[in-house]
């Protein structure tokens, strides 16, 4: 089978998440059970929704690095709605989800009309929205709002008594599903590419890339609160230090899943994978059990290494 | 100035520019510049480096906003704010240089804010099939058969150059403009390209058309405005300017026309000479197939050829860009292995490349920087050469190469088109390097600059250097050069003598099709 | 005998008090001959959740858990309830309503050890005259001990009128930002400075050395206070530089060692076990010193 | 004459690229001087400067060497985040390896070294170099993406510090050893003489070799530079190095100053904070031109900034909104872009008001 150059990537992401997860599986016990991989996305499912909305903004050429406290700020401010305030769901979760498209948007807005380093943009806002969960509160606040629990808790077997799928997992492959479509097939995915691909060039063709520059920050910060909304899905409670260094975690799937930081080149699904290897170097590590917290650090950075390696020797290869 | 005030019958202009300024900094790109441009004609906009034709192009359609002045389109004021603003306004437009998007497929390079759509997922959903056949059949129309799915940044700039134009063929638009299309398309796509033009304005359209060839312009433009350092000149019907007057009203004195003189004439003596470069079965995989050549000291060797044929790659694995792997290269009697053009600068090589934005100038360095960067980097990181040295050496090259710029400190990115690419050229002539590869150097370069240039490596190849090059333009290989090495689909199809006639190249080309 | 196989999720490395508290479990864990699955969780809660989910798909016996804060825990406690792995609390606990997600609970309390060091000052001011004027370096802001630890001091210092917090930053839990933030006090306040309130010692030892770059006396010009009891509090202690650190015992490992062989064995265990912890003033310090462990 | 002189004289001041982020920083000191009186106060204490200003200085030193090193690393389009990681390593090795007692002979105290200091100082230098090497070669050998190939050292290198420290923090009681980072020379600190010498040697390799134009051609159009001889992969890895041993001097002076080496915290969040310092300085992260001196100024303007947020009281629960709004504030003051429609839109309604 012919693979044509631009998948190359992406397979060599695939086939080395395939590498690992049989590596696993002949190495420990209980590792090959559906339940297992499924807990990948389960577990994850807040990181997948978080990095797809990083996804565009790399895709254009930009960096968001707000995405870790803008989590943060959803859950709080959702669990003070929910819990100290009682409100609805319905409500709650729409307007914390507009929030974050409204953070975005600002931050979007300041890169676009003042010419600004998205880099410091977004830094800044990481630490504005970190800053306000602790203006919110201190403390760590549950969440017992009884539909919430059951949101929560609810899992869905593949088949009776099989393994299970939470909520939060379908909604991040929803989002995947929705962000291939938007990237694929939509004039503002395209438009994403192009500014990615050569920003001058794309002002010279013509294409909207003032409104495309902000509708991506909106959509990360989007991203973020949705994934906010998951993370307390995962956790029944708002809390400032929730997230932390979430950021560089989503970035690095990105990049793992084959997008190119300078912009222009990558895919979706790519994403997915990385996010995926970034959860199985982690259950690896569990599995293993043996790891001291330091030589944990040592053989998450080793096996970023190998897999980054090893995927540059795949991709020289093909080519 | 004479300013003509006729108009082809009574028509009102489509599109009508009066006293139009542009400023940047100091520099005063634009004042007081007119043009009318009607319907169902094609309009040439002349002048020299620098003279303003892209400035005012880029005023025209929303990139930089006019100073001063006054638009109107089909008699209606108007005021681009950005270039997607003038495509609403029915403008549609090939910027100078390649202005797309390197890692799009050529077909969304061509649709990119215009992409067909698929009616039921939602009048959003792109439909992809549709818009490959569309790309397929439009470039059908300039002749060209790629595949339209691949990325752009695959393609040479011939044809990423041929995409541009395609997509502004595809802009259904009132008012087609036209920045130096043809500067590196070869004779054959001219004519293709000519050919698409002349349909359109027979259907109506008003075509401005940049170009620093003459003999197109009298071969397909009705009338002709010439700036001179950013003033107009004036307007004048083509028939009624002569070659010898057009010239002279774009550089503003009486200049012949006379042609660099021919090389081949000493032929005979350069073949005494060292040789300095040797290749033997030299070949890389997918892109050289096994070829020999050999170049003297002091010798302008052409390599002909059409698009594609592989004159670019064999350059840059002469170069070191790109590693050989099989074949043996002797320069100077010794084996020397090119691995990185470090190493082939270190043995005296230059390299003029074809894509001046993408590998020749830094944009943002001064135009002193630009310069002197290659002789620095023979030189290593230390000695430095010194400011002062610098300055002298870009001043030189500023003055015989005329490049127009306010002054050296000035990012070369700020230069116009053709006197970026003299300056990249002022950086390997610099050098004083024993072999110079032009791939494409006249680029974009004015009449006048043209035979200055010509003429200033005539001068070093009678020093003794040797010139290997490369151009889209036959005429040109075949005046200049000593010898010429003839290239067929990536492989060497022969040689002839200097001073043949381009049909014996053609003939070369196409005989042992 | 099977071996019993004993999950622990830790909260990281943060701190040497958390690398004893490991290093207990881990020796505890060999000398009773149960396996221990160890996973750092890098001060995540999302990670100890993953943990606790790989530590039931591998199916160990007993699970322990240093849960990072108390919230948060009730979908994961209720996965292990249904898997019927008995749970084990260690240090901080959980604010679940239904208790019967965890089998025990084997801790502390940082509101105490907070109160324990307002206690000590409030018995010391009784020597002192006029306004007895604190600072206070907090830990990570909203982390669970620097909430906690502040609660409990404040609190406790109520019952002394003329106790009175003018100062109060984070230090991060350093040495470094300790010490930095130390050195912004005694610009600002100067002289007016009485006692020093750090969260931990680390902050504390890098106040310190601020005061004594300031050209001051540690534990005489201002009182130092400090929590944890690390084996660097004991030098500066016994070097008369730190007046008093409260500790709760990390050596943890014996006691839920043997209460994961009882709850493996089917036992039931009492619901709350409480570490052993205790103010050390500087004058007992020499004392401890050779029997302390870490 | 002398009018010419002086409006091209004050162009130069305006177009200096210099200006805003010396803007930035006198206005940040003088909020903190109007809210804290005893700010500029200098004393002779012991026989050097004690105040304020000193404590900032001394305290920007290792992130201005940490901004130095990194300036240049984004200058060739790259980006450094293990610096901070690096700073752990090398703390951990000079702490492990001078460790120190105090040893009573002859009735005199000594303070011992378990290696001579030059030696623990030189093999911590050392270690960061090839900490640096180690990401220049993934970088630029092995073509991994900058942001990526630093993070394998980023996460890594805090576990290979806790691994030497064996995860407790390392007390050093070899005094001498102090002195880097809290010792005193001519009455300044002597960690700023180190950044201070750092940058000279800097600022001569840049202008006076060719090393600048390189790097920034380098950084502008890779491809171009390479095609024009300069040797982008050679310089690529040499700019890492140094950018690992300019955090490998910082970690030095950091565990100088707490007598100690924490594997866990050294450095912590440094990489930010470089980041930062590079772009208040006017370094585009895009890469190309760049500016030593202005990241200098942009340490100093975070340094400042956060020991104003620690003498005037902010709370610690805002100190990043804090943070948050001056960074906003100093970026839009720095925009060209910014700068110009507030001149519009002052111009306009005064404009309007006189129709
Ligand atoms: N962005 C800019 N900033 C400063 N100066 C500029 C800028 N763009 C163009 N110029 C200057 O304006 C003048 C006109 O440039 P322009 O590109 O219009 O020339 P041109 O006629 O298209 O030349 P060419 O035939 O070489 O393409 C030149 O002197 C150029 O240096
Ligand atoms: N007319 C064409 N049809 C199809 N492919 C082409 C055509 N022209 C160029 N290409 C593609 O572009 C690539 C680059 O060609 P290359 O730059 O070597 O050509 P060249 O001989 O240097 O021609 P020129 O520089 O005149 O464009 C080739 O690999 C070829 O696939
Ligand atoms: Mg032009
Ligand atoms: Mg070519």
């Amino acid at each position: 089978m012919k693979l044509a150059t631009k998948y190359i990537p992406l397979a060599a992401t695939v086939s080395l998440f395939a590498v690992m997860s049989a590596f696993g599986s002949l190495s420990y016990n209980g590792f090959f059970s559906a339940q297992v991989f499924l807990n990948l996305l389960v577990d994850n499912a807040f990181l997948v929704v978080v990095a797809v909305g990083m996804t565009f903004v790399i895709l254009s050429g930009g960096i968001d690095l707000s995405v870790g406290s803008v989590v943060a700020l959803s859950t709080i401010v959702l669990a003070k709605l929910v819990e100290h305030w009682h409100w609805h769901l319905a409500v709650a979760i729409p307007l914390v989800l507009c929030m974050g498209a409204l953070f975005g948007a600002f931050m979007g807005w300041l890169i676009q009309r003042f010419r600004l380093q998205p880099f410091i943009v977004t830094l800044a806002g990481m630490f504005l929205a970190r800053g306000l969960c602790y203006l919110i509160s201190i403390d760590s606040i549950s969440i017992t709002d009884a539909a919430y629990t059951v949101l929560a808790q609810t899992r869905i077997h593949l088949w009776a008594d099989g393994p299970m799928l939470s909520i939060s997992a379908i909604l991040a492959l929803v989002v995947l599903a929705v962000a291939v479509f938007l990237a694929h097939c939509t004039q503002f995915g395209r438009t994403v590419y192009a500014i990615g691909g050569s920003e001058h060039s794309a002002v010279l063709m013509g294409l909207p890339v003032a409104r495309t520059n902000v509708a991506v920050y909106a959509l990360s910060g989007f991203c973020a609160a949705l994934g906010g909304v998951v993370f307390t899905f995962y956790m029944l409670s708002g809390y400032g230090l929730h997230a932390v260094g979430l950021e560089l975690d989503a970035i690095a799937a990105v990049v793992i899943g084959g997008t190119l930081l300078s912009g222009g080149v990558g895919y979706m699904l790519g994403t997915l994978f990385g996010v995926l290897t970034l959860g199985i170097i982690q259950t690896l590590i569990m599995f293993d059990g043996s790891l001291s917290s330091w030589w944990t650090r040592i053989v998450i950075g080793a096996l970023l290494f190998v897999f980054c390696v090893l995927q540059r020797v795949f991709e020289a290869r093909k080519k | 100035m004479t300013y003509t005030q006729q108009a082809p019958g009574a028509a009102t202009p489509v599109l009508e520019l009066s006293g139009v300024a542009k400023q940047f900094g100091t520099v005063r790109a634009l004042s007081g510049v007119n043009l009318r441009l009607f319907a169902g004609e094609v309009h040439a906009l002349m002048g020299q480096n620098g003279a303003g034709k892209s400035t005012l192009i880029k005023v025209l359609t929303g990139v930089y906003q006019a100073d001063q002045g006054d638009m109107r389109l089909g008699g209606k004021s108007i005021r681009a704010t950005s270039t997607l603003d003038a495509q609403r306004l029915g403008i549609s437009t090939v910027y100078q240089e390649v202005n797309l998007c390197p890692n799009l497929s050529v077909a969304e390079n061509i649709f990119a804010g215009r992409y067909p759509r698929k009616g039921l997922a939602g009048a959003w959903a792109i439909d992809w099939a549709r818009m490959q056949r569309e790309a397929r059949a439009l470039l059908a129309r300039l002749n060209l058969d790629i595949d339209v799915t691949q990325t752009l940044a695959s393609y040479s700039v011939a044809v990423q150059q041929m995409v541009a134009i395609a997509r502004g063929l595809s802009i259904s638009a009132q008012v087609l403009i036209l920045d130096e299309p043809t500067s590196s398309l070869d004779d054959e796509e001219v004519e293709r390209l000519y050919g698409v033009l002349r349909q359109l304005r027979d259907q109506g359209m008003a075509i401005l058309f940049v170009t620093h060839f003459l003999d197109q312009v009298y071969a397909l433009c009705d009338r002709i405005t010439v700036l001179r350092n950013g003033e107009l000149v004036g307007e004048y019907p083509a028939a009624e300017l002569g070659h010898n007057a057009l010239i002279a009203a774009m550089v503003g004195r009486e200049m012949v026309a006379n042609p660099a003189q021919v090389a081949g004439a000493s032929a005979d003596v350069k073949k005494e000479q060292a040789v300095l470069l040797q290749a033997r079965g030299l070949a890389r995989a997918g892109s050289v197939k096994p070829l020999d050549l050999t170049l003297h000291r002091g010798e302008v060797v052409g390599l002909g050829g059409l698009l594609g044929s592989g004159r670019t790659e064999l350059a840059r694995v002469l170069f070191g860009l790109d590693q050989s792997d099989a074949g043996e290269l002797i320069i100077n009697d010794s084996p020397v292995k090119m691995d990185s053009p470090a190493e082939a600068i270190r043995l005296g090589l230059g390299l003029c490349p074809e894509d001046r934005k993408a590998e020749g100038i830094i944009g943002e360095l001064s135009v002193r920087e630009n310069i002197a960067l290659a002789l620095q980097a023979r030189q290593g990181l230390w000695p430095c050469i010194s400011r002062a040295k610098q300055v002298e050496m870009a001043e030189y090259y500023v003055k015989t190469l005329g490049i127009k710029t306010s002054n050296i400190e000035a990012p070369i990115g700020q230069l116009s088109g053709g006197n970026q690419q003299k300056a990249v050229l002022g950086r390997w002539l610099a050098t004083k390097p024993s072999l110079l590869i032009l791939d494409e150097p006249t680029r974009g370069i004015d009449i006048a600059a043209k035979q200055e240039i010509m003429n200033e490596i005539l001068v070093l190849a009678k020093e003794g250097m040797a010139v290997l090059f490369i151009s889209s333009e036959m005429e040109e290989v075949v005046r200049l050069s000593d010898r010429i090495v003839v290239m067929r689909d990536r492989a060497k199809v022969g040689e002839l003598p200097g001073g043949t006639d381009d049909h014996a190249v053609y003939a070369m080309i196409a005989g042992q099709a | 005998q099977k071996k019993i196989v004993v999950g622990f999720s830790q909260i990281g490395a943060e701190s040497e008090w958390r690398t004893a508290n490991t290093n207990s479990m881990k020796t505890a864990a060999a000398a009773a001959g149960i396996e221990l699955k160890f996973s750092d969780a890098q001060q995540k809660q999302e990670n100890q959740i993953k943990a606790l989910r790989s530590f039931i798909a591998q199916k160990v016996d007993v699970i322990a858990l240093t849960p990072v804060v108390e919230s948060g825990w009730d979908t994961v406690l209720k996965e292990i309830k249904d898997a019927k792995i008995p749970l084990i609390l260690m240090d901080r606990s959980v604010d679940s309503k239904d208790t019967s997600l965890y089998a025990t609970h084997i801790g502390f309390d940082f509101v105490k050890e907070g109160e324990m060091a307002g206690q000590w000052l409030v018995e010391k001011a009784k020597t002192m005259k006029g306004d007895i004027n604190v600072v206070e370096l907090q830990g990570t802001v909203g982390s669970a001990p620097a909430i906690d630890r502040k609660k409990g001091f404040e609190a406790a210092i109520k019952a002394e009128p003329r106790i009175k917090i003018i100062r109060s930053q984070t230090g991060d839990f350093t040495r470094a930002k300790g010490k930095e933030v130390m050195e912004a006090f005694l610009k600002a306040e100067g002289k007016k400075i009485n006692v020093l309130y750090a969260h931990n010692d680390d902050m504390g030892i890098g106040a310190i050395q601020a005061i004594e770059e300031a050209g001051l006396k540690p534990a005489k010009d201002i009182l130092v206070i400090s929590v944890d009891g690390v084996k660097g509090a004991f030098e500066a202690m016994i070097a008369g530089k730190l007046n008093v650190t409260v500790e709760c015992s990390p050596l943890l490992g014996p006691l839920v060692m043997s209460t994961a062989k009882d709850l493996a064995a089917g036992k039931t265990v009492p619901r709350s076990l409480i570490g052993k912890d205790g103010v050390y003033p500087m004058e007992t310090a020499a004392k401890e010193f050779p029997s302390r462990q870490y | 004459m002398s009018t010419v002189d002086q409006s091209s004289w004050v162009q130069r001041v305006q177009t200096h690229h210099l200006l805003w982020p010396l803007v930035t920083l006198t206005l940040i000191l003088m909020v903190n001087a109007s809210l804290n009186p005893g700010f500029w106060m200098l004393q002779w204490r012991d026989g050097h400067l004690y105040g304020s200003v000193i404590d900032i200085l001394n305290r920007a030193s290792p992130l201005m060497l940490v901004a130095l090193g990194m300036t240049l690393v984004i200058a060739t389009r790259g980006i450094d985040i293990s610096v901070g990681a690096t700073v752990a390593i090398s703390a951990a090795v000079a702490a492990l390896m001078v460790g120190g007692k105090l040893v009573i002979t002859d009735g005199v105290a000594q303070h011992v070294s378990r290696f001579p200091m030059w030696l623990a100082i030189g093999c911590a230098l050392l270690t960061a170099l090839a900490c640096g090497l180690w990401n220049g070669v993934l970088v630029a050998k092995i073509g991994l993406q900058p942001i990526i190939a630093t993070l394998i050292l980023m996460v890594a290198g805090r576990g290979v510090a806790q691994l030497l420290t064996d995860g407790q923090i390392v007390t050093v009681y070899y005094a001498p050893y102090f002195f880097i980072g809290s010792g005193y020379l001519w009455g300044l600190p002597f960690a700023l003489f180190i950044a201070g010498f750092v940058y000279l040697v800097m600022h001569l390799a840049v202008t006076r070799t060719a090393l600048g134009l390189f790097i920034q051609a380098i950084g502008i159009n890779p491809a171009a530079a390479r095609l024009a001889g300069v040797r982008e992969r050679l310089i690529s890895i040499c700019v890492y190095a140094f950018c690992g041993l300019t955090a490998g001097a910082a970690g030095l002076i950091i565990s100088s100053n707490v007598k100690s080496a924490d594997g866990n915290n050294a450095g912590n969040l440094l990489e930010l904070d470089a980041i930062l310092a590079v772009t208040l300085g006017g370094t585009l992260l895009t890469g190309g031109r760049f500016s030593l001196a202005g990241s200098l100024i942009g340490a100093l303007i975070i340094q400042t900034l956060t020991s104003t947020i620690y003498s005037i009281g902010v709370p610690p629960e805002i100190n990043l909104v804090v943070k948050a709004a001056v960074v906003f504030v100093v970026m839009l003051m720095q925009s060209a872009e910014f700068r110009r429609a507030v001149r519009g839109w002052v111009m306009r309604p005064s404009a309007g008001s006189k129709a």
